[in-house]
């Protein structure tokens, strides 16, 4: 497959087209991109996710939003409602189900059917595709607030055309973020090149009068992903959509534990993004950032839940990120009640409130940790930009393959799987073993130094059990794990 | 090396890789043959796994929420491929929501498992029940 | 009534005791001294309050303890057990009732039969002087963890002869802490005479082999008080506690709010405690430090006051206390059943667990609060060890009487009132009026200058509505209030 | 000013006094004559202080969960020093515990009590109440 970092003609982009819109039934009600974007204006500003962020980040406010997403459109609505309202969400999302995240609509077809029949949903998410363009409307405009699709596909091409037709302002994922840790062997040059076309399709509409926001998704697989490794990904997606055109980016990450590296971890996130788009001569993009709260595995105890879920919260409030994605205190045993995600949301809202006329102050510390991300993530940038030789695009998948780029405990059969992330004695998120991953022999010695500290402290070696006890360590109730967690 | 073989996968749409790969770390530490048909794995590919490394269970992971859907058959299929004798576990995340466990673990076990794992289970457990069942001493 | 801040002789003391022994009919089973001390001696070194505290200052661990007491004696060792165990608690409370407080045990019996009777606790804590030395060493026999009577009482010599004769190693409370925000009329001379009563009888436990540990009331009102006010008072009660012979002092502090201003005030805090009593010859003192979550006016909702609660944990755990005192999320409410009181624990402790291997670090804004702080409460301490003539005692019956030492909303006739608090713009407590607080003009000017920067920002006279819509804030689900929070 | 006199006070052996400030504030803002009797007040102090300054209405807090007891017998009592018409409001958290307030609500209207607040109401919805129940215009 061709690929290539560069904006998609008008041509490749509408023959693209015709081909997606076949893909499932409801793609020929979208088949008028004019009429599309007519609609797409006529929702009010109000409802505009690209704006509510761009206003939350001048007015340097934390914006709150949760996951959720049930099968039947009513319901669906009904559940938004009551996040919107009791939840006091500020951004909402349409959270998609696994089948329609692997493009298999006729499972979707068969869930629904069955949800209609019981009267609950069969589904883990709303299967947009099959529910097609006026579903979807019938979603944003039965509410007050901008809604998102969150997912994880790796070919949302159809998807895109059908949420945004619908006026929903605001798509999660990209061509490494919704691959990697989401698909066993979906080819990276075709996620890259399937997700240009997603990016394309925002900045269409966006050239046309209706801004929209693109997020790439940051955590990845949420489970000890070094803050360089996420942010190097963050940037490269953020890069990709603008080649294509997109002006409002979220950058993203996901919550590691240690409070010092997850508030260097944003900033340097934002700042390189920044720094990045200027350097590749992207002008006037609007950069927000995402804070995910702890993305691994969640306490059992909902006290303890609470706990974490606040704690985070406490993080993003300081960082002052511009939106937090909310956890629910029923997180470890499966999709919330929508009590259950109301109250995940009262809680972080609460926290940001106490917090919202605070920030953190620089600190020495601060300062260092700021200083190792920042080297990391451009020893991995740079790195890919050289593999692809020149070519951004080319580079994310010749990284892949040398491990440039990789990350920890993804499924994806294209992931080298190499490195080892384990936490040092203060819980941050350091490099066990860099792998293939391309950092300086200072960075290689601070990121083993600061694990050897922890190996004194807890009198055992440097190796992979650490990385499995840390695996089980915030639902035992702790940052970093300890000899025994796994055991338990 | 106890000889004994484990085919492991998590079913269906499911990509959550995590636990998998634990799983396999745990199992071979234990002296298990492991093998792991990974993520997003359908039914015949666990069959067809465990016909092939003439294993002695399988251990199913669902995390996702469509765990019971999934898992629908299975024990049929397995007799249907020969595999009468196999030992069934499933665990994860097994169904949507919380859910009272007693009653997910009936369903399961109605389903055709051995035996079904509450949400956070420690792979230990699954262990020493494996042992038990397999009449492998400790 | 003659006052010194000197160690009582054993003759003032002895004398003291024979009147404080009659006051109740429990007291003569607490007449032999040397028997009560050999009794507590007989206690588990793991049970003693005192030690426990330096062992976790030592390892730098936060402790949790709750608040709990009811009429009873067997349920209230099952209510301990329970917060001790399924609650994690370090260290374990018995809170006593009201009627205790005011020495009213008339009032207990009956509200002890009424318990009886109804198989409930119609009592707001644990009468222990009714119950006497074998009812409280019941108590302590039955758990494993150091027990602490926390209460508000202004004469507490009988019950602090009865509780460490039963082996409990720590009292909290203190001659202005116990009365101030307790009392409406009780003369402050009495009050502290009677609190050197109770150091002396603790430092005779501990010449005598038995660590004790004393703890002033830090957040007196609990409501918007000035961190150099609550430390003034603190580090006087610690030197009034130091001079009769205590070594092991736990000086608190109620959170603010501000997280900078909460880690400043506990730094500051510990480091003037440390530096006075040097200052003034007390060697070899353990100070430690403890921590109360939000002391005002709860969020009534549950997931809002899990909030509130691990918001405050986060401050504690950066600020490296020794113990927090946890809330429940039952706090708006009422007294908390015993499930909700393990929740705020099992959160709280969840907290502290993420949190224990960081800290907050130094930088130029922490610095400067700490400084603020530390500058205010020197200009209190000396001004009231001038008004007492070089004699503390004396100094602080002289300073509420010139309000010098003045306590927001208490409710005694002998406290001023003559300061006004207010949040400023980033929610840190500032002397709105600072009465005859003898702050130097550059304090004064320095808070005022705070506070019209919060009224340029809110568009408001710095003015009394600010404070009134401060207190009502954090219920509202903010931190500085808003010019309508009283009105809603 | 409307005239009216209203006496405040917390009840018992209850020191809360936070409240009791901001109610002295807002009834007083609110153009009535208050009489604040302060914490620790027993039914005797409320009863002195309404016949002593003719009031029309007695707001009782109550925070620390003694609250039922110590407010048994205050109408009876009222009856007897010839304050037949004297309007009771309770408010605080008047109750021990987390308790369903409609029921509270009922207990203390059997103790005369014209009305009773629920946790952490507003003192304004009391004032709105308290002008309507003495006929005061907005
Ligand atoms: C990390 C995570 C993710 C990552 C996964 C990255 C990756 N590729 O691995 C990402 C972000 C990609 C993700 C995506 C999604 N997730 Co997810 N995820 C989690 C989370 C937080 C942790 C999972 C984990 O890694 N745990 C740590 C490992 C070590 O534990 P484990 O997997 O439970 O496995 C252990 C035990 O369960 C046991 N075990 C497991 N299997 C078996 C089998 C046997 C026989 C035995 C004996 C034991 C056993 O042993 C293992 C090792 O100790 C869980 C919630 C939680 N648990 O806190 C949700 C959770 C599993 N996810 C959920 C959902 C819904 C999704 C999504 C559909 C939607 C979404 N929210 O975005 C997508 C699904 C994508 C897909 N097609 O599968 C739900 C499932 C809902 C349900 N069952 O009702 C959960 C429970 C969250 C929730 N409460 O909503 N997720
Ligand atoms: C601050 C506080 C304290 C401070 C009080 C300082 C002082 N002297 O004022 C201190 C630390 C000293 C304290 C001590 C105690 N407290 Co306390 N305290 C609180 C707290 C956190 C806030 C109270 C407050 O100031 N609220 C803000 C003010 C503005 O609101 P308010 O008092 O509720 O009053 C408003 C409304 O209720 C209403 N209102 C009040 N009265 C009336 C009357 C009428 C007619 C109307 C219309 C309206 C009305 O209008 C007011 C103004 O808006 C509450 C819990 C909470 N609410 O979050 C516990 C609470 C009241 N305390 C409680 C208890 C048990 C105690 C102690 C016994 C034990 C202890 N925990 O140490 C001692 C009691 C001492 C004593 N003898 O009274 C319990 C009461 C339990 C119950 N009812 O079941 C509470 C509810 C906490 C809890 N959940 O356990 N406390």
């Amino acid at each position: 497959m061709e690929l290539e970092n560069k904006k998609l003609t008008m041509d490749e982009f509408l023959k693209t087209r015709e081909e997606v819109l076949k893909t499932w039934s409801t793609g020929e009600q979208v088949a008028d991109l004019e009429k599309n974007i007519e609609y797409a204006r006529s929702i009010p500003k109000s409802k505009n996710f690209a704006l509510k962020l761009k206003k939350a980040k001048h007015n340097q406010i934390t914006l709150t939003q949760p996951r959720a997403g049930v099968a039947l459109v009513e319901n669906h609505i009904g559940l938004l409602r009551y996040l919107s309202e009791e939840g006091e969400a500020d951004l909402l999302p349409t959270t998609i189900d696994s089948y329609t995240r692997l493009n298999r609509y006729e499972n979707c077809e068969l869930g629904l059917e069955e949800s209609r029949r019981n009267g609950r949903s069969m589904l883990n998410g709303f299967p947009v595709v099959n529910h097609g363009v006026f579903g979807a409307r019938k979603v944003q405009e039965n509410l007050d607030k901008p809604v998102q699709a969150r997912h994880g596909t790796p070919d949302a091409r159809l998807m895109s055309e059908i949420i945004h037709a619908a006026g929903w302002t605001s798509n999660e994922g990209g061509g490494i973020s919704y691959n990697i840790p989401y698909s066993k062997d979906a080819p990276l040059d075709k996620t890259i090149k399937d997700w240009q076309y997603c990016d394309r399709l925002a900045a269409i509409y966006e050239e046309n009068g209706v801004p929209i926001n693109r997020e790439p998704f940051g955590p990845l697989t949420g489970t000890l992903v070094p803050p360089s490794m996420s942010n190097a990904v963050a940037i490269i997606e953020a890069l990709l959509a603008a080649e294509q055109g997109v002006k409002h980016i979220t950058v993203g990450y996901g919550q590691c534990g240690n409070q010092l590296q997850d508030i260097a971890a944003i900033k340097a996130l934002e700042q390189l993004t920044e720094y990045s788009l200027e350097k590749f001569g992207y002008k006037n993009r609007i950069i927000t950032t995402v804070f995910h709260q702890w993305m691994g595995g969640f306490p059992k105890d909902e006290a303890k839940a609470y706990a974490a879920i606040s704690n985070a919260s406490v993080t993003a409030a300081l960082a002052r990120v511009t939106k937090v994605i909310v956890k629910t205190p029923h997180e470890a045993f499966g999709i919330p009640t929508k009590e259950a995600n109301a109250n995940g949301l009262k809680c972080t809202k609460m926290v940001l409130n106490l917090m919202a006329d605070q920030k953190s102050y620089m600190s020495k510390k601060l300062k260092e940790q700021l200083n190792i991300i920042k080297e990391e993530t451009e020893c991995i940038l740079d790195a890919v930009f050289d593999a692809g030789k020149g070519d951004m695009a080319n580079g994310v998948v010749e990284a892949f393959k040398r491990g440039i780029l990789d990350i920890p405990f993804a499924p994806s059969k294209h992931n080298a799987n190499k490195i080892l992330p384990a936490r040092d004695a203060y819980g941050a998120v350091r490099y066990l073993d860099s792998g293939n991953v391309p950092l300086t022999k200072e960075l290689k010695s601070y990121n083993r130094y600061m694990l050897e500290k922890r190996a004194i402290v807890q009198k055992r070696p440097v190796d992979f059990q650490m990385t499995v006890d840390d695996i089980f360590a915030i639902s035992e109730g702790r940052l970093v794990g300890k000899p025994d967690f796994s055991k338990r | 090396m106890n000889s004994k073989t484990i085919v492991i996968g998590v079913i269906g749409a499911d990509v959550h890789a995590v636990g998998n790969k634990i799983i396999d770390y745990a199992l071979t530490q234990a002296g298990f043959k492991v093998v792991n048909i990974g993520v997003l794995s359908t039914q015949e590919d666990f069959i067809n796994a465990a016909i092939e490394t003439n294993a002695d269970a399988i251990f199913v992971s669902s995390l996702y929420g469509h765990g019971e859907l999934d898992c629908q058959g299975l024990r049929e299929k397995c007799d249907e491929a020969g595999l009468e004798n196999i030992i069934l576990y499933v665990g994860g995340n097994i169904v949507v929501g919380k859910q009272d466990f007693k009653e997910v673990e009936e369903r399961f076990k109605k389903l055709g498992f051995n035996r079904a794992y509450a949400p956070g289970v420690k792979i230990e457990t699954g262990i020493e029940d494996i042992k038990l069942d397999l009449n492998i001493d400790k």
